[in-house]
This record gives C-alpha cells, structure tokens and sequence, in this order.
C-alpha cells in the first residue's frame, strides 16, 4: 500500500499546504546527520559538528543509517567504496537527503585526472541534493550548505507538480 | 537538476565480489560468528573495515580490510612533477598536513643538494608550523580515543583547542587543514607579522588545558579500567612488525627519527622522548599509547618555545628575507634512488624515489606510510580478547585512513 | 470485599487494553501515512554497510543462558518477596496469633532465602559466575638480538645531548 | 660499517655476487632473486648487522622496452643505526619472489601492496590477496602500460 505521503494531491487548497508546511518545518529542523566521515572533509565535519555548533539546526549525528535523514559525504569516493555509499543511502529512511561535502565527492576534485581509484562525483552513484565546493569545504561553507537544504526542503509539497509535467510532456514529444 | 545519470545499479552479491570475507560461513564452528566493523562504523575512524570473527564476546581473529579510500597517491606522484606533488602529499595523512610536507620537501631537498643551503628561518619556521600540527593530531587521537573509550567531553575541549591551531595556521598559510606551506627549498611565504606572538600566547593558554586534560582522561579511573593491560604489544613483536612511532615508544623503546637522524634544525632543540613505562598496567598497553601522545604534546610545546626564541632573536624577521629565494625553477635531481624517513606523528613516514635525471617528473614515489603498517600488526595481538578491548586496540593506534590507503 | 477486588483487577485490565490500543493507533497511523518503497538493499541487514555474513540465527555460547538463569534467581526472590511483605507486619494477623505470625513469617522467608542462597553458592563454587577471560597471547617472534642492546639505546636516547649528525650510518 | 655488510652479503648470495650501487641513498646492493631469502635471514642474525626493520618495500616497473621490474627493500638495524637497500630485478611478467613474511611480519602487507601494484607474486606468502584495490579490478595500475578499464560496475571510469 502507498503510504499518504507518498500520494501526489491533485488541488489540495488550504489543507495540504498547511500540512506541507508542518512537515517541512518538522523535517528540516531535525535533519540528522549521519556519522560517517569518508577523508579529509571528516575533519571538517567534525568541527562543523563541535566547534560551529551543528546542534542548533537541530542535528545530531547518528551513527545508523536507520535514524538518519542526511547523508553527509564528506570525502573521496572510491569505487570500492561506492557500493557500500549506495548500500548505506537505500538503507536510509525516506525521506532522505544527501550533501556532497568537499570537490572530491563533487566531481573527484584533484584526483579527477590520475585517480583510477576515484569514483568522479558521487552523483554518479546517489542522487545529490546539495554539492559544498572546497576543498576541504570551511565548515562556514558546511553550514552553508544546511541552509540551502534547508531551503530545498521549504519548497517540498505533496501537490502534483503538474506544471512541470506538462513541460516535461512537451518537451518529450518535442524529442519524439 | 544533475544531468548526471546515475550508473551504479544494484546486484546482489557484488560487495561480497569486490571485498570477499577472508572466512565464509560454511566454515564456521557453531558458536562462532562474524561480524563487520565498518566501513561505516563511528569507532573505526573512517573507512576501516575490520572482518572479527567471534566466539561468544571473544574476539578469536580480526582481518582488517582497506583500501576504501586508495586515492592513487603514487600514479598521481608519476604524473606530476615534484612541486605539484606537494598537495597530494598534504592529503595522505590529513591530521599533520605540515609534518608530511616537511618530510616530502626535506626529500627533495636532499636529492637536490640544497638540504644545507636552506635559511634557518625557513627551517625554524617548518619545524614550528610542524610542531603545532602535531599537537593538533595528537589532540584528535586522544579525542577520539576518548569517544571510543565513552568519554566525550574531552573530544570537545580538545576540539576547542585545535581550533586555536588551525587558525593559528590558517593565518601563515590561508588554509585550515591542508596547507601546502612548505615548499621544495623554501616556504610558501614567511611568517604573518605578529604571528610569533600569537603563538606565544597559544602556548601558555595551552598548558594549563593539558593539566584539565591530564585530569579529566587520562588519570580518570574507567579509563584507565578500560585501557591499561588491554592490547599489549611487546618489544619484539613491535620491531618485528615495523611498528613506528608513539607506538613504538610506548612499547618501550626510545626511538624518534627527529633525534635519530636529526634532521632539519632538532639537534639544535632540546626535548625529551617520553616513553611507555607501564605505570597503569604493563608496558606497551593502550594507556601507554595514549600517555605517549600525551607526553608529546608536551615536548612540542617546549620545541615551539624554542622555535619561537629563535625567531625572535637570532633568525629575526628582516624587510629583505625572501622565504621563496631557493625555490628551484626546475627541479631536476640527478637519476639516483633515494629513501627519505621523517617523523610525523603517527610514525615514520618514508617516500622511496627514483627519479630518472632526464624530467621533473619523478619516476616512482613511493610513500611509506606509518598507519599502514602499523595497522598491519592490528591482527597480531587482537587474538582472544573481548570487543569491547577491540574497540579500545584500534583508538589507540590512531589510525589515518588516508595515510593507510594512500 | 470481593467485590473491590475484581474492580482492582479490572482496572488494570482497561489499563492493559488502553495500552494496547493506543500503541496499535500509533501503528496504524505511521502505518498509512509513512512512504513505503523497500528494495532488496534496504531490505537487509545494516551491517555497517557490509553484506552480512551468514544467519543470525546461529548457535549462541550457552553461558549467556547460564548468567539469564541466576538472574532469574534473584528474579523469583523478588517476585515472593513483595506479597511476602505486605502481610509481614498485619497487625491482626500478630494479634490472631499472640506475636507467633510474624516469627513464623520470617522464620519461613529466612528459610526460603538460604535455599536460593545455596542454588547461587552452588554456581559460584562450580564457577558459573566467572565469565571466560580474554587470554590475549600476542604472536611471540624469537629475536635474535639481545634485549640489553636496546635498553644502551634507551639510555643513549635519554641522555639531553643530541647525537652527532655522522652518526647517522650508511645513510 | 657497509664493507662489513658487502662482505656478509657475498658471502650469502651464492647465485651472483652483490652489485654496489653508490647513487643509491642509502647505498644500496643489488642481489640475485634465489640469493634474497638467505641473505635477509643473514642480515636479520649477524650480531653485527642486526637489521631488525623491514621498512619499506617498493616496487619499480621500468617501463615495457626495457622488461624490468625491480623490487628494492629498505632494511633499518634499530641497535646499529643502519639502513641499507637491497634491490632485486625481475622480469616483467612473471615475476616470482620468495617472501620475507617469515622474517618480518611487517613483510606481510608490505609485499601484498606490491602484488597488488604490480602483479608481483610472492612464494610462500600466507595470505597473498589484493589489499587496496577491489578483487574484481583488473590490472595492476602502477606497470607502466597500465590501461584502467572502461567501466566498473557501470560506473564510468575516467
């Protein structure tokens, strides 16, 4: 069975939006992250998480992919790595939400060019929601890229983007 | 939107393909179990992954497995000539980015032949940047550790001083945490004005910190419970391994390539080398090892007080002193093989070189990294002990994943 | 008096089924309205993102019961203890018998306890009680250098002075 | 001290006497592939070498026109303060070394890293797997002609 909120309302007026609403603000004020430090940006997550106080956008790192809602990767990808990034995201809870933390992890950064071993950006494997350029990323640019999720989720809705579909529609027998 | 497609499509059995278990189910006893620690694991300190197989609560074997992040250090030192290498030296072991260059940038020196030419300044102010990026590693093996152990307090005021640090740093260099400061023959620009002082004034904040620090870790009683007598490494066994480092000398074994070799300015400083005397439990346990460290902390400090005399009075700040004049423009060393080791905090850290004399390119660099084998005696001495002693065994090697996968 | 007593169990009983309906509520409503999309991945075992190895069903070591079983010793002494407690001291029953019941009571739990006593003293004896130790053997290699070379090392690094810089062997 | 050790050597390596090589920092001697094993365990006894470190094993692909691989193993005496390089040369393919593991344990993922790399196989190693790369990846990315593969896994390698 579909639960409700995986259901897109048609013209869900004052009802739905108001809902939204409280489930966006209930989920972007508790985003945990979860604790999982690949390379060098682990540094910087960790001062991010110590020093620049995460706790006061709520989040508290888990170390189970079960309790948490962000996925913070935060360092190189490896290929050998890869499977076990892509494992940890589907075992996360929807809905879930993933930083590429640092250039390595957004299109492999230095290693871009000799790195055999190097997965280029770690949207080839899960789909990113916020990329936080640096290298490593000062955790200012860390906090940063929390508010633009932050963002991200304010604009979530469970309305039928049917603009967009429409768009899209045109756009494919535009193709075809 | 990313126009990227995603590529990787899920199999069943495919991580079992890519990193096969060293034992299979089949050929377990009945009361026997095997359980993964890591890659994704709070106490493995990164992507370490640790195959334990169990009887009950006790550990009979671990196999550790790497390579989660093998980020091709030595294909990218083929490829790129010796300056350019320096970044990717800074990200091998990226809690001590300094005491990496220094070693790097000694090697090079060395093969070049302008080792002695360099300014004392310039030497001054390597060990000193050096120095202080070792106290900051330090500060994360024992805050970790701490975590490891149950205490997280620590971890946070430790955190709060090495934050002093990277600023400290991040105003010589403009980088928190990897800095490509120290450069073949010179520095990438002389100290800020002001920035002895600063340091000065680290220094003394510092010290009463390290006596909270004495306080509330290392003397605290279920710390000491949970590490002393845990994970003894005898001598021999050390040597035998090629264990190096705070590791070593905890062992017993006074043994620090600064004094050694005494490379760049340390024979010219003074400072003691702390040894693991078993004064919790028996020499070579996981209190030793963290004591060490701890002792460290405490010599670096008098060697930054040294470095910061020196550069106050005798190699003075001058309008003229130019820390990039021996820089070569080519660095084309002669066709030789060279071996370089220095002490960084984790160990000894070596680069193998072989360069051809005919490019700028180094022909093979390989880098010896102190976590790796110190990592590889993990299997020799956790065999029969509790998880719980484990967890206790792998905070106190202090591992840097990047340094072991290189 | 029998009457209150029914009315005491059965308040426990709408207890029992208040609790079991509100958890069943809270089910149901995470129930229909959380997002459902299970794949085989998400469907295993969070093995610190490995693939787990073999069932978990497997055999566990025997003295986990061991220890669940004197546990439950210390469980049943409780368990007779609080009704136990609640007619030690009833004035009439001391009154009935001229002071005998409440000698008789303790006399009796006195008794009662000494046998479990003596179940507890038979585990320690026979060493139930004692979990296995770690007996950690580190692999011994036979060096062939003698240990006092070392230890001149030890004494020659302590010393304040730096060593020379030819010392420093073939390097 | 390095004559003494040059004299050990020769008279452990039965096969080809050892060949100075002064450029070589520390100096180093190359030996024959069959004389490594006796040699080691030599230098590892002799009360006057005492090299008790294994600290580094690299190995070297000098490229598919000249068909060498060498090996050079970097010993350290703790007691004497003594380095020195041992290198030994190889065919490219092929290539079998006796392992030092019952010398030094810290041979171990010292010479797996190697085999790793470079395809070198060690005899009488205990546990001779791939250690850094995934055991399904092919080839050995540190030879010289070294092609990465296309895609792993459908991922893209570029």
């Amino acid at each position: 069975m579909k639960g409700l909120l995986d259901q897109r309302f048609e013209n869900g007026g004052a009802i739905v939006t108001r809902l939204d609403d409280l489930l966006n603000w209930a989920r972007l004020s508790s985003m945990f992250p979860m604790t999982f430090g690949i390379a060098c940006c682990a540094m910087e997550f960790f001062s991010t998480a110590t020093i620049y106080d995460m706790d006061r956008f709520g989040m508290a790192p888990r170390a189970s992919p079960r309790q948490a809602d962000v996925m913070i990767v935060s360092g190189t990808v490896t290929f050998k790595m890869a499977e076990r990034i892509k494992r940890l995201y589907e075992q996360m809870a929807e809905p879930r939400y993933v930083i590429s933390m640092g250039s390595c992890s957004n299109c492999g950064g230095p290693y871009w060019q000799h790195g055999y071993h190097v997965v280029k950006g770690v949207d080839r494997i899960v789909p990113v929601d916020v990329y936080v350029p640096g290298c490593p990323p000062r955790p200012e640019a860390l906090i940063g890229g929390f508010l633009k999720l932050h963002e991200k989720i304010r604009s979530e809705t469970l309305m039928r983007p049917s603009a967009i579909e429409q768009l899209m529609e045109k756009q494919g027998s535009a193709h075809v | 939107m990313s126009s990227v497609k995603q590529q990787y499509q899920f199999k069943p059995g495919s991580l079992q393909q890519s990193e096969p278990n060293k034992f299979s189910g089949e050929q377990l006893r009945a009361e026997e179990m095997i359980i993964n620690l890591g890659p994704q694991h709070p106490s493995t300190h990164g992507v370490l992954r640790l195959e334990v197989l169990m009887d009950g609560e006790i550990v009979r074997e671990v196999v550790p497995h790497i390579g989660y992040l093998h980020r091709c250090f030595e294909k990218h030192a083929e490829n790129l000539p010796y300056n350019q290498v320096i970044p990717f030296v800074d990200r091998l072991d990226y809690t001590a980015s300094m005491n990496n260059e220094h070693a790097y940038a000694m090697g090079v020196e060395r093969m070049l032949g302008i080792s002695e030419q360099i300014p004392k300044r310039v030497e001054y102010v390597r060990v000193l940047v050096a120095e202080l990026n070792r106290i900051a590693s330090h500060f994360i093996a024992i805050g970790t550790y701490g975590i490891d152990i149950g205490a997280f307090s620590p971890f946070l005021w430790l955190m709060r001083d090495r934050e002093h640090i990277l600023r400290l740093l991040e105003w010589a260099s403009g980088s928190r945490l990897l800095y490509n400061y120290i450069w073949i023959g010179g520095l990438y620009y002389d100290l800020p004005v002001g920035f002895e002082e600063r340091c000065r004034e680290f220094v003394n904040y510092l010290r009463p910190k390290l006596t909270e620090l004495d306080d509330i870790l290392l003397k605290n009683k279920i710390f000491i419970d949970r590490t002393a007598n845990v994970g003894v490494l005898p001598l021999d066994l050390a040597i035998n391994c090629g264990v190096t480092g705070p590791m070593l000398r905890a062992s017993g074994l006074r043994f620090d390539l600064r004094r050694v070799d005494g490379y760049s300015v340390y024979p010219e400083l003074e400072f003691d080398i702390p040894i693991g005397d078993g004064r919790m439990g028996s020499v070579g346990d996981c209190w030793d090892r963290t004591y060490v460290r701890f002792l460290e902390i405490h010599e670096s400090l008098r060697i930054i007080d040294q470095c910061l005399d020196k550069l106050t009075t005798d190699h003075k700040r001058t309008r003229d002193f130019d820390p990039q004049a021996l820089v070569p423009k080519k660095i084309r060393p002669k066709a030789q093989d060279f071996y370089v080791r220095a002490e960084i905090p984790k160990g000894e850290l070596g680069f193998f070189f072989r360069s051809d004399g005919r490019s700028d390119v180094p022909f093979r660099c390989k880098c010896r990294s102190c976590s790796f084998v110190n990592l590889s005696m993990l299997q020799e001495i956790a065999k029969d002990i509790l998880i719980a002693d484990l967890i206790a065994i792998v905070g106190s090697l202090d591992l840097n994943i990047g340094e072991v996968d290189r | 008096m029998q009457e209150s007593y029914l009315s005491e169990f059965g308040e426990v009983l709408i207890y029992i089924i208040g609790g079991i309906v509100f958890v069943m509520a809270m089910l149901f409503a995470s129930k229909i309205l959380r997002p459902t999309r299970p794949n085989p991945e998400k469907l295993t075992t969070y093995e610190s993102g490995e693939e787990p190895v073999s069932s978990a069903w497997t055999q566990f070591n025997v003295r986990f019961y061991v220890v669940a079983l004197i546990f439950l010793l210390f469980e049943v002494e409780i368990v007779f203890l609080f009704p136990w407690a609640t007619v030690f001291a009833k004035k009439e029953l001391i009154d009935e018998t001229a002071g005998l019941w409440k000698w008789l009571a303790f006399i009796e739990m006195l008794l009662f306890i000494f046998i479990l006593a003596l179940g507890l003293a038979y585990a320690w004896v026979h060493g139930f009680l004692d979990w296995v130790k770690p007996n950690p053997k580190p692999a011994s290699v036979n060096s062939p250098v003698p240990p006092d070379l070392y230890g001149a090392l030890n004494r020659k690094y302590a010393e304040k002075v730096n060593i020379n810089k030819d010392d420093s062997g073939i390097g | 001290m390095f004559d003494r050790i040059v004299e050990i050597v020769t008279r452990e390596a039965r096969h080809a006497g050892p060949v100075v090589d002064e450029n070589a920092s520390p100096r180093a001697l190359i030996i024959d592939v069959s004389d490594l094993l006796p040699v080691c365990d030599a230098l590892h006894r002799n009360p006057e070498t005492y090299f008790d470190m294994l600290t580094c094993v690299s190995g070297i692909d000098n490229g598919p026109d000249t068909g060498i691989m060498e090996i050079a193993y970097n010993l350290y005496s703790i007691p004497f303060n003594l380095q020195l390089m041992l290198k030994i040369k190889l065919p490219r393919e092929g290539a079998e070394v006796p392992s030092l593991t019952s010398i030094w344990k810290s041979a171990n993922w010292l010479e797996r890293e190697v085999f790793d790399m470079y395809g070198i196989r060690f005899q009488n190693h205990p546990d001779l797997r791939r250690i850094l790369l995934p055991a399904d990846w092919e080839g050995h990315p540190l030879r010289k002609d070294y092609k990465h593969q296309e895609y792993y896994k459908n991922i893209k390698v570029d």
